[in-house]
């Protein structure tokens, strides 16, 4: 069981939530972040006086799933969420140990 | 001669329509994305800010200054030279006057922000606001208001459906053919990110269209009474028929209640001061299911004229502007409609309509076209997705 | 004859009240939890723009039509017949009138919507709404204003504290009753979700109470101006009360300061044409620790109504009515209290407020408990946990 | 003898100068931090509430009772004593120019509170503001327009620019010097939380702002509406000051655009009266540019008044009383400023704005210094980490 | 030492809260999510016109205990946030290497 | 590769940002949070009726880091979090498999 942790775009939300639903990986927590990575911050106003630079707003989106489909989703969200500028974000797998379902307590993969 | 009870309600009046710019701000603000609240707002208060400027120097002399062919004023009140605290002919100082068309100009500007939601550049709007109101709105308000050819023929527009919706609605509707979509339109839902902001923006429309219609009257009398009790009626009825033909696809959602409470406002502007409250509640109903009708119409075609000044102030303005010549009836206003035998009326309206929509169309279609060539209308990709709050002001709007 | 200053000060008194029904929307908004702010919104609007309605078709018309047997109005004024521009014995138009006291029948609406926060069905709201007003507003607005027999045995009554905020406040006590409790009430807190909200909302109502008060002498005169200025005192003195009783028992929360203040406003609302500003602050100081000691009261016996309607309108405005019968001076509004030797003026506060207490909460149970018999007040336990506005509205309040 | 149109003016305006003062709170809330929103708000409802009544009480007498040595009122009316439903020789209630007068007294501690953001103790905020009320507001109110010595060296204040903006920015000024920094002021950005919320406080200050000055006039007449247009326009050329000053330097931020329209509504606020809308656009663009410089400077020293108090209604309402004194016109006001040929004006606008500043800032530094010593003006470390919302209110702005 | 992330009904953060409290377990940091898994999103609404299925709000509560505890705790978890209706939740278990209180500078179970 | 994760007070945000920074470590991803260890919460009111006791506000800063950065970063972000009072916050160190960057598909340690 792995989770796979992607930071993206706000705007390309819709598109990878599409692109795991279309590989039939519904279930997702979505946090809104904010981050910073090499895309720059941008210069903020107080009333019309500089403040220092900033990060951007971000989404991050967690799926756990079982170890075999870490690779194709690893591909499906890096496509959905790409423009090719900084800022595409970052995708981070790490492993899980356990699983419930609290509905029924099911456990481990058959909880997914 | 002064008269301090009419002086005070179109003082208060103008107070009112003034608070609308900002109203309208909220109410789009809340629609767009969390990055482009602040642009949204800004928006308005910019209309707010350069046309209360743009109206003293020019604007009310172009629009009431003393009729040049039926189609402009002439440079009479420049400046306001000539325009004092005395009355002339009116039971209240000129100066009030003044103001209370003023605030009808800045919010029509205000409207037409619609369009240009999470993509315009800062400085292409504010010199394309000036341009729109100093060649659009002045001559408009100068062909049914200020004795222009408009009012020579008849037609009638008791508080602007005419000058304010259908301008700024067809103009809405011009501009989003030029300015095109945002990105990521009509690929998934863009929410909107406040709705109970949306919602106080629509109570402080509803306020304020108190003002905007009743002070209409220019007086504080029994046909400023009627206007008053007719605004508010036609607003509920308006909600009531977007509701009910929305709730029959889905849920009754509380944008499309006050989107039909802001058409029924719409729709009763022109015709406030010639119908009845009973008249008002046909207007009202009417108004909420066409303009529903025309914002589906208008997604179903892929515009993204994107928070439907169009669909509510085009057609909502336009539905009342002819409704004035089928409802209106002598014993409000004076004036007879098809339905008190008046077929001459209703002619009048579609005269009126007809000339004022293709001239705003037209006329926006080409000042656009023109600024977004010289200058560029709209933001780069990377300002447009990282967001106009960001871009644009440098501001994010919502921070711990 | 018409008075234009008059006319002026109850038009925009009547827009200042309907203001505050979504100042009624936005204060109890802030105060539910973020699933359900569509909801509590659009229960305001929905009592805006249905009794908006109602009220030109019929209310009205029960309400102020000739008097039937002390009980109800006629059939004269339905459909607005014969409530025209025109003044009657007035020094306003007929219409104005009208508008101002729809105002009122709307925003009582709104008030009694505290009750159902986060769980009644949008539809059967609607439906107990229009039966509420129809039944219980009009006739009390009748007895006490339109000439029936509690005006006729000389209960005072300004500005709606039996006919607005006793009836509002005893029905959400006997609606509470049926409606029943929110899930997981008592469990843990309902944390307010947005306590600038409400703030916002106090502040418009609050803003719109001067109409609501001031505009109710009917004229813009100096008992407009003592009603406005007892209003102000009272809202602030009922603030300091609040916040006092509650220092004492910990920290004075913002919540409490307006809560307070609202029930200083709802105490002085039959008072403020009768009494003088000190008396006010006295009426107000009592308000605020009598309401505070209500909720306490109510939250103690685990009675789910809600947002303290009861609590906050009904303890206040009984207060504020027997508060007339003992302050009421000569001087301001040519009637005297308990406290200037009139003892029978405290008696006809008392039967006043008993009558009219007792005629809201039976009918009110009995019309809610058909409601929720036939077509069921609550929405289902799941849609319950989701939320209304999702589940009433298809809406997400704030999105990104 | 009373007028109904002036006294419905009168009325509506003090309405909205009630509603500036949340406005001022939401205003100042969204500036500050999510921790301390509640507070900031609560401050200004504060304000409200308890010089409301310290007005009734005493303040009004000290500041409009018979002149004792030009330097404060007598007791002629305490308690309200005296001050009833006639009109004296206005031509509107005596009550209603008092509760005209305490709204002013109000908002002008509400701008105070910009100083104390983030950092005072209630318990504090309360006491130093009574005696700030009844020490410095109400014999600089009583100087300039109970009949004292500035009235009667014939320095001219038509609405407020020394009584309200100076008295309050200087003395945000000197309680600044005593309070001190914000933990972490300087560090790092201390970002607005909710720029929706300030851009909606401007909306409401700017609507509040025409009952301000125009209700100054004290009737509805040609002069409150020119009072109503210089308002506007120069609200308008403040905005339009502040953000091309700002725009050199990086985005036009509409936090600075609805600060420059602050810094004209202060600017015109003493000359609304005198001058002509052509000189309110100087004087306008003018405000908008030094508060906007003076922020800078005041940032630039590291001194942390917080929310600009000073930079924008004293150093705005100083240029304003100076500007009174250039260009002021017979044609509007029956004075004639420098630019008129008329030096004495001028010199009398130097030596009323002198005395304010001089007044206001020692005083307040008396005052605050005391409070601090006696009972503590700050909260303590751990309570401003926290953020005084949780510590001063025991409440959480926003849940879920 | 293991990490618990538990994603609950927003409704029934309170029940889990106290349930955890009665364990003695008081430590634990909150995010406010959205989320799906088996339990359909809602159609949404814009100004009446319908819009696809989407996310519902969900709390992730995560605390991190010694390995001991996780047990006990999940069951408590679990038993505070179910209602036996779709929607009910997830709990993730993973593994942690070390943690730091900032305080003090203490390091590893003894931090905790 | 690992994740550190510091939990720390919200208004000190912004010095271990500029700490992170002076070290060269700019890429973060920043959530907001509320959160209870030893710190205790504090009692809330309702129109001026007590409540429970309650979480308070932090900041969750997240930052994948490779293996010999961990040591120095714990050390510059508890320095510049720590105010050696109650609600300083806590730092957990947890393993990491894998990091994609959308924007290139470069993978693992290169991808920081
Ligand atoms: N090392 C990291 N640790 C934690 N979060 C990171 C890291 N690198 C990137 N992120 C997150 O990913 C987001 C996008 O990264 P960014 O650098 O802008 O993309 P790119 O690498 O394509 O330029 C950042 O805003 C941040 O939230
Ligand atoms: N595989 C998963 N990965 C990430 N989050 C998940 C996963 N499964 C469920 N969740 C989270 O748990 C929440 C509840 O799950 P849900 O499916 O509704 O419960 P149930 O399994 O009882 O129907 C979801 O809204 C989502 O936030
Ligand atoms: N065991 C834990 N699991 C999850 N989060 C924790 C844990 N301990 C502390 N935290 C988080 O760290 C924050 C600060 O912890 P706190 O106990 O206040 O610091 P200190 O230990 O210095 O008193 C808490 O508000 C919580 O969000």
């Amino acid at each position: 069981m792995k989770k796979i942790e992607a930071i993206v775009r706000p705007e390309k939300l819709k598109h990878v939530k599409k692109a795991l639903e279309e590989c039939g990986q519904v279930a997702m927590t979505i946090t809104e972040v904010k981050g910073r990575g090499e895309q720059k911050g941008i210069t903020l106003q107080f009333r019309g006086k500089s403040m220092e630079v900033d990060t951007l707003p971000k989404v991050k989106i967690e799926t756990v799933v079982r170890d075999e489909l870490v690779e194709p989703l690893i591909n499906v969200i890096s496509s959905a969420a790409k423009t090719g500028k900084f800022g595409d974000g970052k995708i981070f797998v790490s492993s899980l140990e356990d699983v419930i379902r609290v509905r029924t307590g099911e456990r481990g993969e058959g909880a997914l | 001669m002064l008269d301090s009870g009419d002086t005070a309600w179109i003082l208060i009046s103008t107070a009112l329509v003034v608070l609308m710019t900002p109203g309208v701000g909220l109410f789009y603000g809340g629609m767009v994305r969390k990055k482009n609240v602040v642009s949204m707002l800004s928006l308005s208060f910019v209309a707010l800010i350069l046309i209360s400027i743009q109206w003293v120097l020019v604007g009310y002399s172009l629009a009431f200054g003393s009729d040049i062919a039926g189609f402009i004023g002439d440079m009479d009140f420049l400046g306001l030279q000539n325009v004092g605290m005395d009355c002339g002919n009116l039971t209240i100082p000129h100066l009030a006057f003044m103001a209370f068309q003023l605030a009808f100009a800045v919010v029509t500007l205000a409207i037409l922000t619609s369009t240009m939601a999470e993509r315009v550049r800062m400085s292409a709007f504010m010199i394309f606001g000036l341009l729109w109101t100093t060649l659009v709105y002045d001559p408009l308000a100068h062909w049914v208001w200020g004795g222009g050819w408009l009012a020579q023929i008849g037609a009638l527009d008791f508080a602007g459906g005419t000058v304010v919706h259908i301008s700024s609605g067809f103009s809405a509707l011009a501009l989003a053919l030029v300015i095109g979509k945002r990105r990521g339109f009509g690929e998934g839902a863009m929410e909107p990110h406040n709705i109970p902001l949306t919602l106080l923006g629509a109570a402080l429309l509803w306020f304020g269209w108190f003002g905007f219609n009743g002070g209409s009257a220019l007086a504080a009398n029994g046909l400023a009474a009627n206007a008053f009790v007719v605004t508010n009626t036609s607003a509920s009825a308006g909600a009531l028929g977007w509701v009910t033909a929305n709730w029959i696809r889905g849920k009754p959602s509380s944008l499309g209640m006050v989107s039909g409470a802001i058409a029924g406002l719409v729709a009763i502007t022109p015709a406030a001061g010639f119908v009845t409250p009973m008249s008002a509640i046909v207007i009202g109903l009417i108004a909420g299911i066409i303009c529903y009708k025309a914002m589906l119409f208008r997604i179903k075609i892929g515009l993204d004229e994107s928070l439907d000044a169009w669909a509510i102030h085009g057609v909502g303005g336009l539905w009342g502007a002819l409704a004035t010549g089928i409802f209106a009836t002598e014993l409000i206003g004076g004036y007879s409609g098809l339905l008190y035998g008046n077929a001459g009326q209703f002619i009048a309206q579609i005269i009126g309509t007809g000339a004022a929509i293709i001239y705003a169309f037209v006329l926006t279609f080409l000042l656009a076209k023109i600024v977004d060539i010289t200058i560029g209308l709209r933001v780069t990709e990377e300002e447009e997705y990282v967001g106009l709050d960001l871009s644009q002001h440098g501001e994010s709007a919502y921070n711990s």
